[in-house]
């Protein structure tokens, strides 16, 4: 298939149908996520890069022999590797054995969450989450790195003037997606905070809420969206959620126990552990929802600045 | 042992689609997708494993026994965020590359470095 | 009955990808993932029932959401010039 | 407080990445990550002594115990590295404020700080965890900010190059996911020290065959061992120069850490070297890199370029010292990993100088800069001198024992090899020698003057640091033999 | 009440078989889009009508109006956006074409 176009669509899809298949192998959370990512933001970014680069695919293959031979062997090596694998969906196998049965059994009495991924995430894994809101910490500053241009602020009147061309054009787009925004940021947060009781949590929660702003910005234009939500501010939110989540960690060394030991946080160790994944939680959303803004904003930035220049 | 490892096949296969895309073709943006492709099957693989059969999903409810392995879908969150990370940033460099060199394929790319040289 | 519908579709959703590979046009492609996207959500409530824990409805709302967002979006970004010339000359 | 060193380690660079957004001038935030960065030297001095006093140092984050949560494990080895990262770093970034002023764009500065923070805590954390996992995300922080660093060098190859590492890297990184993931199936734990007591039991099943080839794959190729080492050159080569002499020190030693650590302490050498003919390939291709890179060194126009592919070559004798696995040649590769960290960084650094005053890095510029920056030029001559192996450098003391450890083990070919290689070596410094003081200066370069005090001081720390080491083996040498024996002792 | 849930559930099935036959079958995209919007609103509000009767607690079946109002408010939109966004670029029906060429024929004989 050489139109690019027409892969990404597809990608999309293949996202979707991964996340419908966790569903139905019982990892909601994953395909919370994977719904919000593989078929929403990871889609856009490809699209928004795409009209940078061009849409359609030089044929040619890169040696395609050596690269079937490279992949063959790969595959039958994998292959070979199932051989021995305990069989699909047994509850004996070893994977549920060893470490997984503590986390089922006691962390309602050691943590106190009824959701055991948000207890095994946030407080018996919370040091991998940490790690997880740096890397999208880099790579917000990493897309900054690459593609921010300096910001010339418009006049108002042409904003104004676009304002109102685009109004014609998506105008039952526009009201709809009035409507709807307010009701999205409202399901972040619900998101946000139920996400110790059903699928859901910051990460979750800070994807949809930057695909609201990406949704305004689409709709009523880039400058209009810089207007209500300035650059600068945006990125010290995300170096806040990496800030809060570490802290809550300090503030557990400084209490004497080790780092991200919420027990820490209060006389009960069972409260200390709610609020302190409260608290991380919030921090992951935040840092996510505004790497998440940094990226598409500066990713659209640049194609604005593309065009302009061409102009 | 058709049945009982059916889905780790499906997931190869998959893998390797994946992978086959980013080493064969020549078009940055395509090998983007390519990687993404082959990391949400390393996901499915993660998945597959934590399921158990009359499991449901691991958040603990009245009346229920058997949970799926929660300490898989841990994993593949932090993954998926990984891969989400790696994707925008690929993307940005292929855009980059776009400015600097005017094409996104492999070959016109490693012509004009030659040429440079 | 829940499985009927469940495998109802499945079938519209394999029906969906195949015009969504067979295009002609960026526009039914377009069509088809959104498609796509409503039966998913369908799908991911129709499959809560009938695993028998239906309080997972939150992913559904979210994919909703997500498939209108991406089809903003997919226009949005294919109003861009080089769209519109190519696709010209393909009709 | 002394009880959270090891945390203490990974996250006082993690958490100062994100404070520096909150500085604005450039100066400021390079003090601040200099700052940061020797208070990572010190924690990490520290915990070598705390090591070398008592022992293996368990830390269990969040509280919870081993397979459950997450568990810091610092032994010899970990602390040993964590000592070279750190203070490779905190020496190249004493250089950074004036280097990059030259080569990068003002507005990006502060984001330099903070992608080259993020990747120093990456490396300390893939280093000090002992959760099979979280070596996957620490790698990816630290690659992620690899990838975006690289693409911040000045010339357009910058940004080819960087695509070739993200896609190479995480290639890697994904192998490596699914070796974690067929072993996480096989035994049920993501922690290594309880992977190595349960890999045992099922040690025979061909998936933890396939987990440790997999894993094997993606180590190699963050390691740009021969033949996966396409992506290194022209991402060293182009990047900024002060990122070039911080990744060529420890990116690649955190791979070959890597690689020690799941051979030796996770599969146990047993296993490790009678489930695939791992010793005879790995020999066999350090030594092809060893020649293969060697001899494209000595064909390059780019004396970054040359110096990365003498990186290559460089990984090939610690893999070979790492294939004779005994303990004489664990030690070798140890002592080289440090060896090699302190002879590049100085190499690189100084060529940092030389493109801030000249600009340029082909060969064909250097002619007469042995007058003129004479400095520099001396120390590039030392630094080269190590690479070739020359007595009272530190080159020769690792070339000294993996030559012991080849003999001892009665493999006479791979000495004459080896010390071919090095023959090999004194051609490439010589090309540089060789235009820097035996050709006349070329027309209009007068003005050409040393370089700044700010890199002379961390060069010339380095090339010290090279001499010293190389005279007084005392501390380098008994800290490796400690790691590399315990090594020995430990797998099961 | 199972009857009726049942009943649902085979309309909202039946209606979007025919929506995907639709997809594939008909001629050209307005066709398609026709068959889809069409059918897609009226079956996802059955099936989720259907689910609604299963008797499911409280939350459940405000979560499944949320859906349902989501769509009724979604699907026409979207459809909207695709279709103007396809008249905006030219793109022709296949009807007219089909004219424009016998016209040709006809008129070149």
């Amino acid at each position: 298939m050489k139109d690019l176009f027409a892969v990404i669509m597809l990608s999309g899809i293949y996202g979707l149908l991964s996340a419908s298949f966790f569903v139905a192998m019982d990892a909601v959370d994953v395909a919370f996520t994977e719904a919000s990512v593989g078929a929403g933001i990871s889609t856009l970014l490809m699209l928004v890069a795409i009209t940078m680069t061009g849409r359609s695919e030089n044929p040619t293959r890169h040696k395609p022999v050596l690269a079937l031979a490279v992949v063959i062997v790969t595959g039958s090596l994998l292959i070979y590797g199932t051989l021995d694998m305990p069989y699909f969906g047994l509850a004996q196998d070893p994977v549920h054995l060893h470490v997984a049965p503590r986390y089922i059994n006691d962390s309602m009495q050691e943590v106190g969450v009824p959701n055991i991924v948000t207890s095994v995430l946030a407080s018996y894994r919370g040091f991998d989450t940490f790690g997880e809101v740096v890397v999208i910490f880099t790579a917000g500053m990493g897309v900054l790195a690459l593609l921010s241009v300096a910001h010339r602020p418009k006049d108002t009147a042409e904003i104004d003037s676009i304002n109102k061309s685009m109004h014609e054009e998506h105008l039952i787009l526009r009201i709809v997606a009035k409507i709807l925004i307010p009701f999205i940021l409202l399901f972040a947060l619900y998101v946000q905070f139920h996400g110790d009781f059903g699928p859901g949590g910051g990460f979750q929660a800070g994807v949809i809420f930057a695909a609201a702003i990406i949704l305004y910005t689409m709709l009523f234009g880039m400058s209009t969206a810089r207007r209500v939500i300035n650059q600068t501010y945006i990125q010290l939110f995300a170096a806040i959620g990496v800030l809060l989540y570490g802290s809550v960690g300090v503030i557990s060394l400084l209490n004497g126990k080790n780092f991200l030991d919420y027990s820490a946080l209060s006389a009960d160790p069972v409260a200390g552990q709610h609020l302190g994944i409260l608290l991380i939680e919030l921090g992951v959303g935040i840092t996510v929802a505004s790497v998440m803004v940094i990226i598409f904003f500066n990713f659209a930035g640049r194609k604005n600045d593309q065009q302009n220049n061409r102009e | 042992m058709l049945m009982g490892l059916y889905n780790y096949w499906v997931v190869v296969v998959l893998m390797m689609v994946g992978f086959y895309i980013v080493i064969a073709h020549g078009n940055l943006i395509k090998k983007i997708v390519g990687l993404s492709i082959f990391q949400t099957s390393v996901f499915i693989f993660y998945i597959s494993m934590a399921k158990v059969d009359g499991g449901t999903a691991p958040i603990l409810a009245e009346g229920i026994k058997q949970y799926s392995n929660p300490l898989p879908h841990v994993l593949i969150l932090t993954a998926i965020v990984v891969g989400i990370a790696t994707t925008a940033l690929g993307l940005a460099l292929a855009v980059r590359i776009k400015e600097a060199y005017g094409s996104i394929e492999e070959e016109e790319i490693q012509k004009k470095d030659n040429l440079d040289c | 009955m829940l499985i009927a519908a469940t495998i109802a579709i499945l079938v519209v959703m394999i029906m969906a990808i195949i015009r969504a590979i067979m295009g002609p046009t960026l526009y039914d492609r377009i069509l088809a993932v959104n498609m796509f996207g409503t039966k998913t959500v369908l799908l991911i409530s129709l499959l809560g029932f009938v695993m028998g824990r239906p309080e997972f409805l939150d992913i559904a709302i979210v994919y909703a959401l997500i498939n209108f967002i991406s089809v903003i979006g997919v226009l949005h970004y294919s109003d861009a010039s080089i769209f519109k010339r190519s696709d010209r000359q393909k009709k | 407080m002394l009880a959270h060193l090891p945390i203490l380690q990974v996250i006082v660079p993690l958490m100062a990445a994100p404070l520096c957004l909150f500085l604005t001038r450039s100066r400021l935030v390079w003090l601040f990550a200099l700052m940061v960065s020797g208070a990572a030297f010190l924690i990490s001095v520290l915990l070598l002594q705390q090591v070398m006093a008592s022992g293996t140092i368990i830390y269990e984050l969040g509280g919870w115990d081993a397979p459950w949560g997450i568990e810091y494990r610092i032994d010899l080895l970990n602390a040993f590295l964590l000592l070279i990262i750190s203070a490779i770093s905190t020496v190249v970034l004493f250089a950074a404020h004036t280097s990059i002023k030259e080569e990068i764009p003002a507005d990006r500065h502060r984001l330099f700080y903070i992608l080259y923070l993020l990747s120093l805590a990456g490396m300390l954390g893939i280093v000090a965890t002992a959760d099979a996992f979280n070596v996957f995300v620490f790698l990816e922080i630290s690659s992620l900010s690899a990838y975006a660093l690289i693409a911040l060098g000045k010339d357009r190859r910058a940004l080819w190059a960087a695509y070739q590492y993200l896609i190479m890297g995480t290639i890697g990184a994904t192998f490596i996911l699914i070796g974690i993931g067929l072993m996480y199936q096989m035994t049920g734990t993501l922690n290594m020290y309880d992977l190595s007591q349960r890999l045992p039991g099922v040690e025979n099943s061909r998936t933890v065959f396939v987990a440790f080839t997999f894993i094997i794959v993606g180590v190699c190729l963050k390691l740009a061992l021969f033949p996966l080492h396409l992506w290194l050159p022209n991402a060293y080569a182009y990047a900024p120069s002060i990122v070039t002499a911080f990744f060529a020190a420890t990116a690649t030693k955190v791979a070959v850490y890597l690689l020690i650590r799941f051979t030796f302490s996770v599969f146990g050498l047993s296993f490790s070297f009678t489930a695939l003919p791992l010793q005879m390939l790995f020999v066999a291709l350090g030594l092809l890199g060893i020649f293969v890179a060697s001899f494209a060194a000595i064909y390059q126009q780019n004396v970054k370029h040359l110096f990365a592919y003498s990186s290559i070559a460089q990984i090939g004798y610690m893999i070979v010292g790492f294939s004779v696995s005994t303990t004489t040649g664990l030690m070798a590769t140890l002592l080289h990993l440090f060896n090699h960290a302190l002879m590049k960084s100085a190499l690189f650094l100084a060529l940092a100088a030389v493109v801030y005053r000249i600009g340029s890095v082909q060969i064909n510029q250097f002619h007469g800069l042995g007058r003129q920056m004479p400095y520099t030029m001396a120390a590039i001559v030392i630094g080269g001198l190590s690479l070739i192996g020359v007595p009272l450098t530190v080159g020769f003391v690792s070339k000294w024992y993996l030559v012991l450890a080849t003999i001892e083990n009665g493999w006479w070919p791979v000495t004459v090899l080896i010390l071919l290689g090095s023959l090999l070596a004194i051609i490439y410094v010589w090309r540089i020698v060789e235009a820097a003081y035996f050709k006349p200066p070329l027309a209009g370069s007068e003005s050409i003057k040393e370089a700044p005090l700010s890199f002379l001081i961390p060069i010339w720390t380095l090339v010290i640091a090279n001499i010293y080491f190389g005279i007084d083996t005392r501390l380098s040498v008994q800290v490796a033999q400690a790691a590399a024996q315990s090594l020995f002792g430990v797998s099961p | 009440m199972d009857i009726s849930s049942a009943l649902f559930l085979l309309i909202g099935g039946f209606l979007c078989i025919s929506g995907g036959v639709g997809i594939l079958r008909f001629p050209d995209f307005y066709t398609r889009m026709h068959a889809v919007g069409v059918t897609e609103t009226l079956a996802t509000a059955m099936i989720l009508i259907g689910l609604m009767l299963q008797n499911p607690d409280g939350l459940v079946v405000v979560k499944l109006m949320i859906i349902l109002l989501m769509t009724l408010f979604i699907s026409p939109t979207a459809s909207h956006a695709l279709a103007s966004a396809a008249v905006h670029n030219n793109l022709m029906p296949e009807l007219d074409k089909k004219e424009d060429n016998e016209k040709e024929t006809s008129s070149n004989p």
